[in-house]
């Protein structure tokens, strides 16, 4: 296909433009997800993500010092307002330039900066935006200075800590290691026992084929929820309990339907002559199997396996019901779920951040799986 | 684990921890226990259960989880329980223990909860359900409490409005309408929980309930003797409605209605505030921006009960129970333990548990706001539990969120609403 | 590291397991129970060949029928039975269920999701698989479309906060209409009807990546000489994708819509995180979460509505693996 | 080491019954050829035989056993496929060894047998490839390398030439008829449109049509003596000639006059019934020669001519043939001469045939096998 | 309408370089076929000339204009593949009509125009059939079928009959030749292997081997002046005999000395300086005649006979000859006799050919040629 001559390039062009376009609309929230989880949660619900990069104008307030020197018969007060501690922790990334202030929590940016105004009493303010300050008031201050509220360009400010918390909590690798441990055997033992069934299924004959495809076809659709209490009884019952074989087994039942249905699919489309042959060459059903089907079956078995890691990977609910809820047997889902987030679910920027740090084996799963997605397997077999 | 406090200093009651120890040694065993509590919460209970371990030599392990709820009842009827569930509903535990997954606790505990919690009779009501039996037993051991009804507010924006903080309900009323008038917006709320949208609202309308019916009223209406379509009910609902007309909540009732409950007290931090009150229970200044402190930043004050009644001043709360879903000795040891004030003392002293345990030391929380919440907890004269919690979970954990959800949006009146939960109930009863 | 080497041994056990089974179960039929020599040679080889589909699907059939038969048939039962497990009250649950209008929005929102959801996946992804096909960075785009299907369904709802929510400076769509110059943000979540669409966008976003991988090794499974032959028969791409290339792959279509299908009508952790199910949007599987643990005859009931939801697209299953089995 | 016997063979899909009563031994040693228009069944009944087909009725013994419910790989077969079905993910060179793989075969032996098929298939240099960079001649050189590595009791070969060049034709041909001859016990059926291949290699051909089999013969007994005149016209190439006449004299010789005027005369006897009798006789164009004096069989224009090299071909124009029966190349009387021959489109050429060479059908059939 | 000229074409696939140096002018109205041994390189040019697969260096015009960018559907080109590449999913009708479709006939045309076609290919009762219920033959046929229900301006015939059977074959390569007839300003290229196509059909052939061309010439010529020993062997089969030899006498006749004994005398002209080369002369085994007396050009032993029928094969033992070229076929003397011989096998026979039949290769290449 790539061979063929003269391939329109106005196609090509809008080809281009249009998987960018299809491209750009599906990572517009990716990148709203990965923009957040370099923000804390009070950046998060004050500005949206697609404002981070840029500075902003917030709004904080501060205080005056107290110090006053004496002026003829006003007190004069200067200084920077950000010296100010709680005008400082608006702006961990430093304050920038001020653009107005006010002093009541309901104006706070009513004068423009630089701008000396009357604040009652005979008391003059001016903020200038540098944030050095002159208050002068007839009156001695005491020991309380003047609230000054303001408006300032807060430069971008990222930060790690999301990715630092998440990372480094404890346990972490421990739970990064049983994730490891439940998806890797849960992925490849429903494809190996679904392969064997669902080349049954395609290729030998018996009575009862088509009843039990639908069957399979049928159970597709089984609520998870529904059978978990039963499994798990089960479990107990003969003595698994709790543990990683358990765990194996469920994955491995529930995704049993779907990768018997894809493989069964697939396989059936595979060239009879090619199977036929492979019969006449003596081959037994098992060799034939894994000699010819299954080599042949490899983009079947890649989409699959990216399919269950994926499940697996993301599951929640299973590991839950199935591990034992110690530290030690503890997934990652689980971890970040309960210790991480927990009663805080409300933070967005950890969300955020476990969404990001989770998607990352998975995408190495997909690009290393895509590679069986092979064209043309079957090219030159059969004319 | 490291025990967070050293142990002989502070003004924590170390003898009864020290007695503790002398009658139990578990060493050797080994419980469980799941509850709700994640992240930070976990932390704490864990170390508290320190103490115990240090005291007995038992292990223990604490597994906290989001969907506790649905955890429990999976393990419990597949047979894998753990010893000890914390159970933040009563209305769950009360399922579980009449289909006799959980063990129930000794009379002496009964008694001694009686004589040694605040509102003690409330607490024993509270936990006592009809076993698997037939009768009547306790089933759980409460254990850090919520006040909910609480209000929040900035101080500092009061002053400059020159608001005084509400002492009778009507005053609050007014007060919302003078904010109203001055062209802000006296309130946030929101309602928005996930799955769980809408308790927030329903906090509103048991709070005005209490405000409003006798406490004995409130109880029915929990058991649904008192129809949810009933005059009274309807004119609570009518009443947290009050406080949803134009102008009284930010953004507007539709948005109230979507806005996380985590997000929405941000408003009262924003310059110009955004409202000035909110009204949420004592877990709530977790979600306060980073570094406020309650007490200075922010403060909170009771919501005040009317003038007119004699309805006294009505506590609102929730609260976790502590009950056995597997039993071993070492875990009645630890319900034990549970009843010595240093169990409740070292989570108190690092914040966020209140306890209407009267023989615990008041010197032990941080900071004065605490020991104000918890003296609304010791000085209440009416205690009642969150009644969503009580009810089934079809209507407290669902019917009720999603109807108040409705009426908040405005898409239906308080009457409708009352209807449309009350129908739910009728069927659940067929 | 010890825990390392635990997994690995427990992976190697596992997969080990497996292979061991499928291979020594057909070496002992092949060898001692019907062995392909002596006199019986013929019916021993018949027998043998007779029983070996059932030892292939044994542990398929094992395990489906244990963990997800059983529970069905289980369930099945259990939703005879009221709230309380006890009270047997027949169709009872099924009759109040269809009298509840609770549910008659629930399965109408369902009805909805099961046709757009996978119509819409299926279709984008069928295009993206196709327009990345040749193209030099079509790897890299369409690792970008799966993206999302790496995300977790809660991480995914998290996102789309992002984009639905009611504020403008939050909400990437409240704040373009800001800059649109219009006053008031919108409530997305609160548009009747059409904030089951916006719901639906997610999973659809979501989805389209699953679709695209499935469908772009179709598309790469078809003979490229039947393709060589129709541009030599003059077909534009246009008609060269719809008519030559899309018959061709029909069948995997088919499974791609089955699968999301089935998904949508599993799938309600984007439901419940961003709306509740409030405001009328509320689907099936989400309606069951409802009543799951605390009313299980209802719950059970409903799981069986879902699965009658499904039989359409079963029919159609069985109908294209019939045709062909010849 | 195994014969063959097919006993009132059926063949139907759904309700298209492609083959039926067929009934046939074959011995073993024999190498069989299965000619027949395209489409006749030629390849199922082979995958029957393989076992690739179900029978839908009758029996198939091999050996004196019933083996219709005995799986292919038990049957002892090896079979190069129509399509070639080669193994797509392997390269040649595990194409060939497959088989032998399968059975267990040690290293050097699977080694030594496959590469002495690639030297004689001229495959070596492609042993590393996959099916996908082969043309199609390579490919079926593989397809039919794989069957000769193996050993088995009956090779099935089903048109296992038809892609390959001439000189490759004859070279592999000869192949397949030296490997015949090295193994004498072992039973070929083999499949082709070709002439020469079938002429040359079957010990006897089968011919197929309308879902029978037509006749069973030894080459030469089919070209000389086709039993009637599907079979005559099928075998030798271009296609015997037949033209309408009436019996004049019977007897150990028969005379027929033409109906388009002209006499031939059979060597083929008849009986005095005959007389007068509506037949066809059947000339082969290389039977045709000038007719010098006398009598002649046929007369006409050469329509015509094309030029083998070795041969020439003459078409005649004949009045009566429709446009369609030309179409078809029924109608067209051919003559075949030696050498080269130009310069004669367009003449009139009176032309006959020996006695012996002149075939007499009446009703289809051959007077000789009535 | 359209007439192709390749100018130095050049494919590679990575290092391996298929096809190198190709020159070749294609009329309009010719009809070119490519002969060559398996793997040399035919459909790779063909699918050039399509172009399916970009030209590595090279230029290819059509009607002038270069098109080595001119995207395939542009160059208004059908083609029959090797591989049928018919849709699966359409059924033969379908199939046929895609491209009318396409091309938005009118549905009459289209429907006439099929069924012209199936009428033709005697495709008519499965028109309404998958092509996965057709026989390999039936499948071809449709292939055929889609090429000629199109009007193009070049047909690409890839061994488009390789799978039919001798009557059909004949049939439709007479179709073939007649829609030529009808279009004789449609350029048609046609890849065969069978001798009988490639003579009767080409204007030209061009024979390619080694990745280049060998020999480009009207048929006759190939086979009367094949320009070396490549194409002497490859046209014409069996191929002819090689025989190795010394020049004695040159002139306008040459007379060879053989080494084998024996004395052949061709009609070839040589120089003086040839005297007492080394050459091979070729003989077709056609071209060989018993030598009743005096000069014989080979001697030996009939090894093994071959009745066709019509002609009987006599395969020579050549005592030098190795096993290995025995198996390949190279090495055999093969004489083709008219008629039925029996009962040779084994005698001494004596061959000879008149000069003008005897060519003479020096260094592989005819010396007609030098
Ligand atoms: N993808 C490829 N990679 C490498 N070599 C290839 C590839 N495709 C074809 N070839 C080689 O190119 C050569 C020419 O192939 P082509 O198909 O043109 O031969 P052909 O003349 O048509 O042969 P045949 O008569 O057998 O069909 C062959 O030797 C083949 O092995
Ligand atoms: N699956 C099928 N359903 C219906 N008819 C079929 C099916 N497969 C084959 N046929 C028909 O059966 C007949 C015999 O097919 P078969 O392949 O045996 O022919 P063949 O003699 O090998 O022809 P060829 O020489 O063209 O390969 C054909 O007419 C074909 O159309
Ligand atoms: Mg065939
Ligand atoms: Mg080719």
């Amino acid at each position: 296909m790539d061979n063929i001559a003269g391939t329109k390039s106005s196609l090509m062009w809008a080809t281009h433009l249009s998987v960018l376009f299809l491209v750009l609309l599906w990572l517009i929230p990716t990148i709203g997800l990965f923009v957040s989880s370099f923000r804390d949660r009070d950046q998060i619900s004050e500005s949206g993500w697609w404002e981070a990069p840029f500075a902003v104008e917030l709004t904080a307030r501060g205080r005056t010092a107290a110090d006053a020197v004496q002026d003829g018969d006003v007190y004069v007060i200067t200084g920077n307002i950000y010296d100010d501690p709680e005008a400082r922790s608006y702006f961990p990334g430093g304050g920038g330039e001020i653009v107005a202030f006010g002093t009541s929590g309901r104006a706070p940016g009513e004068f423009p900066a630089g701008e000396r105004v009357e604040i009652g009493d005979g008391e003059t303010l001016v903020v200038n935006t540098d944030g050095t300050y002159e208050w002068r008031t007839p009156e001695d201050p005491g020991d309380r200075g003047q609230r000054v509220y303001f408006a300032a360009e807060s430069p971008p400010n990222f930060t790690t800590e999301n990715y630092e918390q998440v990372l480094t909590a404890d346990n972490m690798d421990r739970a990064f290691i049983n994730t490891l441990t439940v998806t890797i055997p849960a992925t490849i033992i429903p494809i190996l026992v679904a392969a064997f069934a669902a080349y049954a299924l395609a290729w030998m004959d018996f009575p009862g084929r088509g009843v039990l495809i639908a069957v399979v076809v049928g159970l597709l659709v089984v609520p998870l929820q529904l059978a978990l209490v039963p499994m798990l009884n089960l479990h107990n019952s003969i003595g698994i309990g709790q543990s990683f074989i358990g765990i194996w087994f469920a994955h491995t039942a529930f995704g049993m339907p779907l990768a018997v249905y894809l493989l069964r699919n697939y396989m059936a489309g595979l060239p009879r002559d090619i199977i036929e042959s492979a019969k006449v060459d003596g081959a037994t059903d098992f060799e034939l199997f894994l000699r010819i089907v299954l080599p042949l079956s490899l983009p079947a078995l890649a989409a699959f396996s990216i399919f269950q890691f994926l499940w697996t990977w993301n599951d929640l609910l299973v590991a839950k019901v199935f591990l034992p809820s110690d530290d030690a047997s503890k997934v990652m889902t689980v971890k970040i779920a309960d210790d991480l987030l927990g009663s805080r679910g409300g933070d967005w920027g950890i969300l955020a951040t476990a969404a990001f740090v989770s998607i990352a084996v998975p995408l190495v799963v997909f690009f290393s799986m895509q590679r069986f997605l092979v064209r043309g397997l079957l090219a030159g077999s059969v004319k | 684990q490291d025990l967070v406090f050293e142990k002989g200093e502070g003004a924590f009651s170390w003898d009864s921890l020290e007695e503790f120890a002398s009658n139990n040694d578990f060493s050797g065993e080994s419980i469980d226990i799941t509850g709700p509590w994640t992240g930070a919460d976990a932390e704490l209970v864990n170390s508290v259960i320190a103490y115990f371990e240090d005291a007995t030599g038992a292990s223990v392990n604490y597994s906290g989880s989001d969907s506790f709820e649905q955890d429990i009842v999976i393990s419990t009827e597949a047979n894998s329980a753990p010893n000890i569930a914390v159970f933040p509903q009563p209305g769950l535990l009360s399922d579980l223990a009449s289909r006799g997954a959980v063990t129930p606790l000794e009379d002496e505990t009964a008694e001694w909860i009686r004589e040694n919690y605040a509102a003690g009779d409330s607490w024993v009501d509270l936990a006592t359900f009809e076993g698997e039996g037939g009768e009547d037993r306790l089933f759980a051991f409460p254990y850090k409490i919520d006040v909910k009804s609480l209000v929040w507010y900035v101080p500092e924006q009061f002053e400059e409005l020159g608001l005084e903080v509400p002492e009778t309900y009507e005053e609050l009323k007014e007060l919302t309408q003078t904010i109203a008038d001055e062209g802000e917006t006296p309130w946030c709320i929101g309602l928005g929980s996930g799955a769980a949208t809408g308790w927030p609202a329903t906090d509103w309308v048991e709070d005005l309930m209490l405000r409003t019916v006798s406490p004995e009223q409130y109880d029915a209406w929990v058991s649904n003797e008192l129809d949810f379509s009933s005059e009274e009910v309807v004119n609570a609902i009518g009443e947290y409605g009050w406080f949803l007309q134009d102008g009284y909540v930010s953004g507007g009732r539709e948005a109230a209605a979507t806005t996380d409950f985590r997000d929405s007290p941000s408003g009262l931090f924003q310059f110009p505030p955004e409202c000035y009150m909110h009204k949420q229970a004592t877990f709530i200044p977790t979600f306060f921006p980073e570094g406020t402190v309650v007490g200075e930043d922010v403060d909170f004050f009771y919501f005040p009960a009317p003038e007119s009644g004699d309805l006294g001043q009505p506590v609102l709360g929730g609260g976790t129970m502590f009950a056995i879903t597997e039993d071993s000795e070492a875990t009645r040891g630890f319900i034990d333990f549970l009843q010595t004030p240093l169990a409740h003392e070292i989570w108190a002293a690092q914040g966020g548990l209140l306890t209407p345990h009267t023989g615990i030391s008041q010197d032990v929380f941080p900071s004065d706001s605490q020991r104000a919440l918890n003296d609304i907890l010791l000085n209440a004269t009416t205690f009642r539990f969150d009644a969503s919690d009580l009810m089934p979970g079809e209507i407290g954990a669902g019917a009720f969120w999603t109807q108040m959800v409705e009426f908040t949006t405005g898409s239906q009146d308080a009457q409708a609403t009352g209807e449309a939960i009350q129908s739910r109930w009728d069927a659940l009863q067929n | 590291m010890p825990v390392i080497l635990q997994g690995l041994i427990t992976i190697l056990i596992g997969v080990g397991g497996c292979v061991g089974y499928f291979y020594l179960s057909n070496l002992i039929l092949d060898r001692f129970i019907f062995p392909a020599k002596g006199e019986n040679i013929g019916r021993n080889i018949n027998r043998a060949n007779a029983v070996r589909p059932w030892l292939f699907l044994f542990p398929a059939m094992f395990v489906l029928g244990l963990y997800l038969v059983y529970p069905v048939v289980g369930s099945f039962v259990r939703s005879l039975y009221g709230r309380n497990p006890n009270e047997f009250v027949g169709l009872g649950n099924y009759i109040s269920l269809f009298g509840s209008s609770d549910f008659q929005t629930s399965f109408f929102n369902n009805f909805l999701w099961v046709i757009i959801v996978p119509a819409a996946s299926t279709f984008i992804g069928l295009v993206v698989a196709q327009l990345t096909d040749n193209l030099s960075w079509g790897n890299l785009a369409k690792s970008l479309i799966f993206m999302p299907m790496a995300i977790s369904f809660v991480g995914a709802s998290l996102i789309w906060k992002f984009v639905y929510a009611n504020d403008a400076d939050i909400g990437l769509i409240n704040a373009i209409r800001a800059m649109l110059g219009f006053e008031n943000p919108i409530d997305v979540m609160q548009i009747p009807f059409w904030n089951n669409l916006f719901l639906m966008v997610i999973l659809i976003w979501i989805q389209t990546g699953f679709a695209m991988v499935i469908l772009s090794a179709a598309l790469r499974g078809i003979p490229e000489e039947t393709i060589e032959a129709a541009i030599l028969d003059g077909a534009n791409p246009w008609q060269l994708f719809f008519k030559i290339k899309v018959p061709q792959i029909m069948a995997t279509i088919v499974v791609v819509w089955t699968t999301i299908t089935i998904l949508v009508l599993k799938v309600f952790d984007i439901v419940y995180t961003m709306t509740g199910g409030n405001f009328g949007t509320e689907i099936l599987p989400s309606y069951m979460m409802d009543f799951m643990f605390r009313d299980d005859g209802r719950a059970t009931a409903i799981a069986f509505v879902i699965m009658i939801v499904v039989l359409p697209v079963m029919i159609w299953n069985i109908r294209e693996a019939r045709k062909e089995m010849r | 080491m195994a014969d063959l016997k097919l006993t009132d063979v059926k063949k139907a899909y759904g309700n298209v019954t492609v083959l039926e009563h067929i009934n046939l031994d074959i011995e073993q040693g024999e190498l069989v050829v299965f000619v027949g228009p395209s489409g006749c069944g030629k390849s199922t009944l082979l995958r029957m035989i393989a076992g690739l087909e179900r029978i839908t009725a009758g029996t198939l013994e091999i050996d004196g056993q019933v083996v219709n419910n005995v799986p292919p790989s038990q049957r002892g077969i090896a079979m190069v496929f129509q399509s070639y079905a080669l193994y797509p993910h392997m390269t040649v060179r595990d194409n060939m060894a497959f088989a032998l793989k399968i059975a267990k075969k040690s290293k050097d032996e699977i080694e030594q047998r496959v590469s002495n098929a690639a030297r004689i298939l001229q495959l070596d240099p492609y042993l590393d490839r996959l099916p996908k960079a082969l043309s199609g001649g390579q490919r079926q050189r593989v397809a039919i390398g794989r069957a000769i590595v193996r050993d088995p009791k009956v090779y099935l070969f089903d048109e296992p030439l038809s892609n390959l060049d001439a000189a490759l034709r004859v070279a592999t041909r000869i192949e397949i008829a030296q490997l015949k001859e090295q193994m004498p016990d072992s039973t070929m059926v083999y499949v082709t449109h070709d002439q020469v291949e079938a002429m040359t290699l079957a010990t006897r051909i089968v011919v197929l049509a309308g879902g029978g089999i037509s006749q069973v013969g030894t080459p030469l007994e089919l070209y000389q003596k086709p039993q009637n005149e599907f079979v005559a016209q099928f075998i030798g190439s271009p296609a015997m000639n037949l033209l309408p006449g009436k019996i004049v004299e019977t007897g150990d010789r028969t005379v027929i006059e033409m109906d388009e005027g002209g006499r031939a005369v059979s060597e083929y006897p008849t009986t005095p019934e005959d007389q007068g009798a509506q037949v066809k006789i059947g000339v082969r164009p290389e039977d045709f020669v000038a007719a010098e004096e006398g009598d002649y069989i046929f007369e006409g224009k050469v329509d015509i001519t094309e030029a083998l090299g070795e041969v020439t071909l003459l078409y005649f124009e004949t009045g009566e043939a429709s446009m369609e029966e030309m179409e078809k190349g029924d109608a067209a009387v051919i003559a075949k001469l030696q050498g080269v021959h130009q310069n004669l489109r367009g003449q009139e050429v009176r032309l006959t045939a020996e006695p012996s060479k002149v075939h007499v059908f009446r009703n289809g059939t051959s007077i000789l096998y009535r």
